[in-house]
């Protein structure tokens, strides 16, 4: 899960890493008094997750109210990346001495966490890294390690040039940084820029978190910053437990498959032999009768789709089991369009003979391929 | 003698009290694998298809050699349960187990790293050397009875479409191991090259990956730098999905460009891997590879 | 500091252990309007830290409020080791099917905490230790681990004969502790007994933790448990920064030293020539001129006390800053009892200079033993 | 050469720029000691003494061959710098802070136990080879100029007092070490037996305990277990102490009747070590072992 900005400035708050004054607004009045109460030079900040705001005219310097009042009304209903601004959020202007970098980032090979910290911040990190990489001071962490070794932070900061009071508040960053790394189960937690101000103080300027969906049961304080798609399909099938993607607004195949990388070999095939998927359902493990029917009447209801490929294992799943929700979902709902099962695994004698009943093409034998390009004939009849 | 898992293994499965632990333990036991014991804490004493569980896999190591455990818990658990049996020196733990905190499995890792002691997954069907012995949940018939090529993907379903499709073509597979889906995982591509590597049943490797992350592009990295002496095939799942989407499982997000189908399938050709563009010209490619090479054999078996 | 029962219970269910229903109470009526609250048959316990409450007739068994009521009235006042008791607290009895045992101590020696386990509870555990010590099983726990291993606590609770839901909950309880052990820096966190009542629950029946007063520092929440000295002499030491122990009210001899060796050292020479100490002043490190000159003041206020022994160095402190604090005390105060100073290390030449304005004897050279010579000498003309 | 310290061994001072750090650098560097570097964060680019104050020990550790870590900072501060030095893998981290949280001198232990780093202390004032070499707060002018006889003991005054009157009786130390009188600490009075056991400049051992734990039980049954080749003399003090006071720092508990000075002596008097009663007892049996062993010495330096 991607946290907005203004979540992100919470969490990073929360860890006790000092962050400047902000309100949240929802509509440009809000943003207004937002301005008033915060009562300084301040900064409108579109709340949209893609990256290049300030590019797109998304991130305005007001001077007072009145100033927030436009400028809010001129970011807010603008889409960025496909996603409409509905929140600003307005943040009192720092005056900027220096601009650093650091990051908490999970290393998926190394399986440890990386701590990156540089004094070139404020800018894109990646074309840092790229163009000087000798000024990204890296750090492994010991994933066992009870502790936040201090001193590792103070080294870093120190290669890179900071001396004195500021050496120390960043380093406190940093160790508060990976603190809160491992308290959200983050897979990202970032600081660009990290701020030194005029006055000395070292502020996070931006924050950007991102956490593992996998350990949200254990975190009922990041529960409400879940937001749940707009998407009236993707909202029925997570409620069903089940995951559907809405792929092309010119699809006209239905996808649904049992597996990550079994739907998305489909999804490859119906591109490949000339279809365009309208979306994918993945089953996911351990899928009911139910589950199964709801799956396909989900799927029925996609706009544009002329037909469906099922293209499941009895593996974790069991085919009886799936081929009784199809059978139910033929009972329940009017299926015009053709619809092609590819079906093996546990139980498969079972399933099929409960299709053969419905009368649908089975591929029992035979690749994904064979199945896409049957359905692909049928829908074109 | 197969990696890991043959006719001699001897298993205990974490969590056999469970719904799928105890149809999994059956489907395993009627394949002839040596389940010695289940583990759940709170259920020991009970017996479920004449295999005695324990509290512990303390208990379990006392009673039998333990060569491999298999964890099925629930996701919250799971972290108890591999260390468990990491403390516990069992040499290879297979996880199941899907949505596993990703956390969780970091510490996992590094844990087994210091204990010496393999992972395998999470999010994982399994493995089976077909016609010896499994430990997942794989449907033993679309497997066959053994061969010459190994299988070795990120997902267990195009494990079941390539290992039955091979099969349908009289080639045989004699080891299929689901790495698992998940962005940090125990066993990596790399790892599984470097054990088949000197194994002489294997002939070839077929790698099946997906967009995301960069554990093919790492298998590629060392195919170059060896000398590998097995023909290596592969597939990327995703060539076609759309940027930033999220396709069912955490480990398949293409993001800024890293990890994308292309990216990897080139670095792979580098390599000397024969690339593939869809199942079908996987099975194709590697039937034309068996013919040539063991003809006679795929005549007796066809 | 070692916590009272009441306040072991509320740490103890704070880290999530199941603890009795209870209700504090600083005098009869109190016990009287807990016991109606609770509604069920329970037990007055009186407050105090020594054991053997039980033996001491200070555990009393209640039907009701009226006879909680009478029993607090038994009760309060009492002392026991010396002291009086001025809380009870009251409890709901349990309905004990089985008494189980679980701590976790320091291990000095090696360093480690140290769970112990034992289906024998209820009773002395050092009894138990020396009888069966087959009975308790013992997890050293590598400190640097960040988690609990869990299983370990199920392999203990096992192999004393613990099964199901019960084994679950036991574990869960150990492993529980340990966590509290960690964040309240323990020296000891210990509950005996564990029961498992009649109904299957697994409840904490008494507890008793120590913590390290060297952390308090940081444990804001334990601070206010910190209870200060009854002695009115120890409680203005203690606000000058330094340590005053009461010895013996038979004692006339004044000890004010330096570190804790040193102390002791000197407590023994003074019994061992026929002396007995009446107080105790360890200086600590760092001692300033006006710290000293409190010292020797409040030393002078104890009573039966006829002749102070000052035994310091110039180590971590300084012998001129000492002298100077000395002759502060007389300029401010009217000594009318002999003093004897054995002085010597940092700035000596200094602080004799001052000393020898004072008049008063100096053991520059030679032993504590010496030091108390003398000064017994003085106090028998 | 002595035991830990000399004239050769670089220090560098963790918290060179407090008031007390200062004072006994300044102290140090009086009595010829190589004090090459201090650390303090924060506070790099500062001179102490004509001394480099460095943010890091990493600096510190680069730019000279560091021995020992001096660490004087405060209680709360300790544990940052104690696993900074361990982490730089200073040989000897000597901590001298009083009133540190026990569980972190914990956590010290096992990393530098981990890291093969020795710690002495903490609440310690630090150890001398008189005429060599100091690394604490000692007043060195009470320690004399060298000799045979080495002192240990939990107590800081207490080692003033033994060495002085030694001195003042001609009895020369050629090591005082005091290592801390907290309740876990570094390196205890067994470790320091160890150490001394084949230094050839020591020639007789003198233990000052004290009431509480089990440090000087834990020695007697090393010395009961070798057949050590130094004599060994000891002084527990607090013999007279009211059970169950609280005298002064919290090593120094009778607790359950565990470490009372009684049990003490009579185990270490069972592996045959000399107790004294006193400190008059202890100056008054070395100088007669002394005058015994070495009248020539004790005659030529009175």
């Amino acid at each position: 899960m991607y946290l907005y900005e203004y979540q992100a400035k919470k969490v990073v708050g929360d860890a006790g890493i000092p962050v400047p004054q902000n309100r949240l607004a929802f509509n440009p009045e809000e943003a207004r008094q937002a301005a008033e109460e915060i009562n300084k030079p301040s900064v409108v900040k579109a709340q949209v997750r893609a990256g290049g705001r300030g590019k797109a005219g998304l991130i305005k310097l007001v001077k007072g109210s009145q100033e927030a009042y436009s400028s809010a009304q001129d970011i807010f209903g603008k889409y960025h990346h496909g996603e409409m601004v509905e929140k600003v959020l307005v943040e009192e202007k720092l005056d900027i001495a220096k601009e650093l970098y650091v990051s908490v980032v999970l290393d998926l090979n190394k399986a440890k966490p990386v701590v990156l910290i540089s004094a070139e911040g404020g800018v894109d990190i990646e074309q840092i890294a790229e163009s000087s990489p000798e000024a990204i001071i890296r750090v492994e962490v010991d994933p066992l390690e009870k502790d936040t070794p201090e001193h590792k932070w103070v080294e870093a900061w120190g290669k890179v040039g900071l001396r004195g009071k500021q050496l120390l508040k960043a380093a406190s960053v940093a160790s508060k940084l990976l603190n809160l790394f491992y308290k959200v189960d983050a897979f990202t937690v970032e600081i660009n820029p990290l701020v030194i101000t005029q006055a000395g103080d070292v502020i996070a300027a931006d924050a950007k978190v991102i956490v593992d969906d996998s350990s949200l049961y254990r975190h009922p304080e990041l529960q409400s910053y879940q937001e749940l798609s707009s998407h009236p399909l993707e909202i029925e099938a997570s409620k069903a437990g089940v995951s559907y993607v809405s792929i092309s607004s010119e699809g006209f195949v239905g996808i649904v498959a049992g597996g990550a990388g079994l739907s998305m070999a489909t999804m490859d095939a119906v591109f490949e032999y000339g279809g365009i998927p309208a979306a994918f359902l993945d089953l996911g493990g351990g899928i009911s009768e139910v589950g199964m029917a709801e799956s396909l009447k989900i799927m029925l209801k996609t706009e544009g789709m002329r037909g469906i490929i099922i293209n499941v294992f009895g593996g974790i799943n069991n085919c009886e089991i799936m081929a009784k929700g199809i059978n139910r979902a033929f009972q329940e709902a009017d299926i015009q369009v053709p619809i092609v099962v590819k079906m093996r695994g546990h139980s498969q004698e079972e399933g099929w003979a409960v299709l053969e009943n419905l009368q649908i093409p089975i591929i029992k034998h035979g690749t994904t391929d064979e199945a896409i390009k049957l359905l692909l004939s049928k829908i074109k009849m | 003698m197969s990696i890991i898992i043959d006719q001699n293994t001897n298993v205990i499965v974490q969590g056999m009290t469970g719904t799928q632990g105890s149809y999994h333990t059956q489907k395993m036991l009627e394949y002839g694998v040596k389940v010695v014991a289940g583990v759940t804490p709170g259920r020991g004493g009970t017996v479920i298809h004449g295999v005695p569980v324990y509290d512990t896999v303390k208990e379990a190591v006392q009673k039998f050699k333990v060569d491999l455990a298999m964890i099925m818990v629930p996701a919250p658990f799971v972290y108890a349960a591999a260390i468990e049996s990491i403390d516990n020196k069992v040499p290879t733990i297979l996880i199941l187990t899907e949505h596993v905190p990703v956390h969780d499995t970091m510490r996992i890792m590094a844990l087994a790293k210091r204990n010496g002691v393999r992972v395998i997954g999470p999010n994982t069907m399994g493995i089976i050397a077909p016609g010896k012995a499994k430990a997942g949940v794989m449907p033993v018939f679309l497997y066959g009875n053994g061969g010459k090529v190994t299988v070795v993907s990120r997902s267990g379903t195009l494990c079941h479409e390539s290992a039955s499709n091979l099969m349908y073509r009289g080639i045989g597979v004699n080891l299929v191991m689901g790495i698992g889906g998940d962005p940090i995982i125990g066993t990596s591509f790399t790892d599984a090259l470097k054990l088949l590597k000197d194994d002489e049943e294997t002939k070839a490797v077929i790698l099946i990956g997906e967009i995301g992350g960069s554990r093919e592009e790492e298998a590629a990295e060392y195919l170059k730098s060896v000398d590998y002496p097995k023909k290596v095939f592969a597939f990327i799942a995703g060539r076609y999905s759309p940027p930033g989407k999220k396709m069912g499982h955490a480990g398949a997000i293409i993001e800024k460009g890293v990890g994308s189908a292309s990216a990897k399938l080139e670095k792979l050709a580098e390599a000397g891997v024969v690339i593939t563009g869809s199942i079908e010209d996987l099975i194709k490619k590697v039937e034309d590879w068996h013919n040539g090479r063991y003809p006679e054999e795929l005549a007796k078996e066809a």
